[in-house]
């Protein structure tokens, strides 16, 4: 137990936290702190282009197997479960209506790359392996959940009609494209190109998300601002009972894969998390009635945080003590 | 200097409409068209700014579109049907053109 | 189709006065407004361009607001009283909106 | 409140051409104008967009200068010599602005 | 004598210097070269939070004493008081309205950080060390002025309500903000922290110091390309001459605090330097009758060029001479 | 034979052109994947100045002599001679206007300089020396061919006046200075400078070059998806047929004065390439009536990814076995 204190002890004094509590505060505070739209995309191409180039580095050493196979679908199975469990209880928690509840599902059955990215190199200062596929399995986890909250919402009458065009916006969306092709590349090129490119991704790393954090501090902090008038205390408990929920889940999938207890701790860490890139965007299209403020100040506002501070080491010590690891 | 009647047209939409748009009024016929950024707003959904946003979703485009009187309809007929059932800011104003033979 | 009339207000005012704008459009009872980024510009007091700017003292941003006609006065009175002292440019033109129940 | 009648005249014209207007716009006395950013449009000549381009060759910019009537026609003819054999776009609106003695 | 020279030549064909010089000449030719806003702004974002990052680093091995509370607070005393001398000084030597002066005054008080940075990567290349703290006197410094230069225009009639947003503005201006946060992470996370993200803030530092220099040098040289409408030959004999003033300020209290030869450097740099980020903005807000072109071209078109190539390297040498360092 | 094929494919499997091949691929699926123009414009001002930077502190080294003189005119030369050949070649493959043919011969005429960029890196990861001053031919050769180009025009009629003001901006475009500059400031501050600044511009140089290619990928993917509209099948046998010819020309330049492989190789690449930056933009203003998604889908879609995919492993393979080098 005083493990895992410890352990969130650290991680809260890590640059990459304390960055986006920095974040946090200036845009609570109301400091005219900003990082520029451009910047912000910039940094977000540089760790997608990183961490998918690197697990595909990573594969091309391994290879692949039965496992990653495996892995790739359980992770696709959990990205569609587990907006179904998040309408329950927000049907339960608040009195969200039936397509706003849709909408949010979603966002907790995808996940977040930032929240991921940080658990890796949390993983990575203390020497806990993982499967490099992760990264795959993360952006296989993307999508499959938005057509589950189109499901939920056809289900309770208010249907949209999906046409072949959002299709294939959801599933070409810039991130999913960029995570898997850098993973493509790094597979390809394998250690030789990695190492062409290292103290490009490998070195700057955690540097560059420590910007990328205070930004995404920032940019959670203004939602907060707010957050009195476009969440009820329902929807707050929702946003931080919803990501254990969805780590047990990961937590079962990856022991039943046998990941490493990196890679459970990382699975748990991808269904725990919410998206704030892909659902949102098909979200303003495909469910235009939804309230964007709700989804994204829950998604960004609550979950985010609550992952990157306690959520992270706590699912890597279940992780650890879980796997023996 | 020898000008024409034209009108208008400023449509302001949801970043992620703003392909679904385009294409409806290139279907509609219209002959061309302008988007402008946006950097932030508030309306009845609250307020919102572009800064430090990776994701399009929370952001506006603002189309402006210069066309024939008599092409008006048409266009605001596409353009509606896009923006139904979003936010969509829709205004059209009179103005004078050079060069009407480009409308 | 069927439209209604309004009034286009367009809003010039230096970046470090948007915050100030805003807070007086929202206290004026204005329900929407749209913030557009400027690039460049030439007034009395010089040219000036936002490229390679690291303060936003050398810049304007733009307020594009729709707004029913009978609300303009109100608008204005706010604006005014932000924009008095300041450099901003205030234009006012007649337009006309889809769905007037928005505004 | 006081207001005066004007021209909202505005230019969307090739973005490497934007020094050229500045400077014929300032040579016919014209005491002020803004320039927008444009992110991307389409016309006669196909569709485009700034997004990752390096070159400033494919994008245009959109000049707005708010002008007193009587200033209209030489600022007009010193636009359309240079948008002449350009592609600009060129539209003029009748408007109301705050403090006339400023344009 | 000669030393000084050798020195300054140096400091002259130093990659920084030239880099800024590439972005005066590019200018005044009237090159269509620019660096776009948004990444000027990450430019300038990466050098506050590292420059802030390696300060509080630093404190954090030296820890607290009460020589950085009195520098802290001599930083204070000398942004307030500044501004007073400087509006003495433009009123015998221009026409400037009492507005304008006090404007101009307000930035004179207040810092140029880039001019700090540079200076600080000439002390590092030349091996000089400094107190670590000199980054929170930096931030310290950059406000107060504003005050002055409010209390100067008060005081000759045409006065200003301050309400409390316009504090807040000024107190929690975005550069203050990231440079004490960032000052504050290092500081936590010391010399452990340093390390993970050094390969991000410490290494390619000075690269990025030239791409920000070239900027600044367009823009300054964009300034200075109608610096004759705007400025007077007195207004400019005044950009040149109030730079050593201030530092002699700066030099007397460094000497009195018996700061090390760097430290004393960095006070002066500090109190010669013109603030062009949040002073501006702040002035635009605060003081809309003061003319921007005049103080803007004063700050970044004549001091900014003049404390760069001549005062830095004349700054370190006093220091050094009169340390004995 | 079989040395340029083995030669062409680890060129195909390098992350670089992995990277373009990414950009073109989602641009050409409609995925939304994009970068902000200013982080396109950074990313190219960071290679522009590396680039230039280093080129400059390889002379510093060498020191200047006649071949460097003479080199600078052959690319002077080449770069007003080869238009004339491409416009003849237009004129008997397209049905292109005058105009139009004039302006697109102006673009093989000049550079790109990405196209060099991604030469220099593939002779330097194969251990291959070239001239240092490379850098600067590249630079001497953006410009001329826009006269060639104009002056095709004129003699076909449709004349155009040049005015002072547009000599400046072809001169003075922003990558011709920032090239030029930054070899300045390198050959200035020689090794010392570079040593300074390498953790800079050297150690990530490629990893920010394979951005910057996924960033051309998607701009030429987006031309390349209305191509069949723009361009006809003559025109695009010609952007492939042209880089070769041109390179014979730098082939036989490069052989006469003598270059290292290396050189003989960048020579052949700079004459094989297309202008997407300088030229373009000068057509806009010079040539109005021309259409500019002609010259810039053949630059940037067909022969751009000609050269990098089998041009440049190719031109090298070429070089290497004339010059024995
Ligand atoms: N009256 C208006 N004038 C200008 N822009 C508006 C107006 N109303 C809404 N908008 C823009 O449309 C966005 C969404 O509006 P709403 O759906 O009311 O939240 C706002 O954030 C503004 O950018
Ligand atoms: N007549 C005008 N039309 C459009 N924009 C203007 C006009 N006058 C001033 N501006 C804008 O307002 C800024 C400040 O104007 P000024 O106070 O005259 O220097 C200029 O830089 C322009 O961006
Ligand atoms: N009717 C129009 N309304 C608004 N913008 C237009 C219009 N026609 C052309 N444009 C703009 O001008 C650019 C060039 O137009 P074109 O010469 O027709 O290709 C287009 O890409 C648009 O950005
Ligand atoms: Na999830
Ligand atoms: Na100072
Ligand atoms: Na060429």
């Amino acid at each position: 137990m005083d493990g895992i204190l410890a352990l969130a002890a650290t991680n809260l004094t890590s640059p990459i936290i304390l960055s986006f509590a920095l974040g946090v505060a200036a845009a609570l505070a109301r400091s005219d702190l900003s990082v520029p739209e451009a910047a912000a995309k910039a940094l977000s191409i540089y760790l997608l282009f990183a961490i998918g180039f690197k697990g595909g580095a990573a594969v091309s050493a391994s290879g692949i197997d039965a496992q990653l196979v495996a892995t790739l679908f359980a992770g696709l199975v959990l990205s569609f479960l587990i907006p179904f469990v998040a309408f329950t209880l927000l049907r339960i928690l608040t009195r969200l209506s039936a397509v706003d509840a849709a909408a949010v599902a979603g966002h907790y059955g995808s996940i977040s790359i930032v929240t991921f990215v940080a658990a890796s190199s949390v993983l990575a200062s203390r020497g806990i392996g993982s499967e490099g596929y992760m990264v795959a399995v993360a952006a296989v986890m993307e999508a499959p959940a938005i057509l589950s909250a189109l499901f939920l919402v056809a289900r309770s009458g208010s249907a949209e009609k999906m046409d072949a065009e959002m299709w294939r916006e959801i599933l070409l969306n810039g991130s999913i494209v960029l995570l898997i092709g850098a993973f493509a590349i790094g597979w390809i090129t394998g250690a030789e190109g990695l190492e062409k490119i290292s103290s490009f991704i490998v070195a700057p790393f955690d540097g560059v998300l420590c910007l990328f954090l205070l930004d995404m501090g920032l940019v959670a902090g203004r939602g907060l601002r707010d957050v009195r008038g476009v969440l009820g205390g329902g929807a707050i408990v929702f946003g931080v009972l919803m990501p254990p929920i969805g780590a047990s889940f990961g937590l079962a999938a990856g022991l039943l894969l046998g990941l490493s207890a990196g890679g459970v701790a990382l699975l748990m860490v991808l269904s725990a998390s919410a998206s704030y890139i892909a659902v949102p965007a098909a979200m303003r299209v495909a469910l235009p009635q939804a309230n964007p403020s709700i989804y994204l100040t829950l998604s960004l506002g609550v979950t985010f945080p609550f992952n990157l501070t306690i959520g992270i080491p706590v699912y890597i010590a279940v992780a650890l003590a879980l796997t023996g690891g | 200097m020898q000008t024409h009647k034209a009108k208008r047209v400023e449509i302001i939409i949801e970043a992620p409409m703003e392909r679904r748009l385009r294409r409806a009024l290139e279907e509609a016929g219209v002959t061309g068209y302008t988007v402008l950024p946006v950097l932030a707003g508030s309306g009845r959904s609250g307020a919102w700014t572009r800064e430090g946003q990776v994701s399009r979703a929370a952001g506006m485009v603002a189309f402006v579109c210069i066309i024939r009187p008599e092409r008006l309809d048409p266009l605001l007929d596409a353009a509606f049907d896009v923006v139904e059932s979003h936010i969509g800011v829709v205004s059209i104003s009179d103005c004078d053109v050079l060069r009407a033979e480009r409308f």
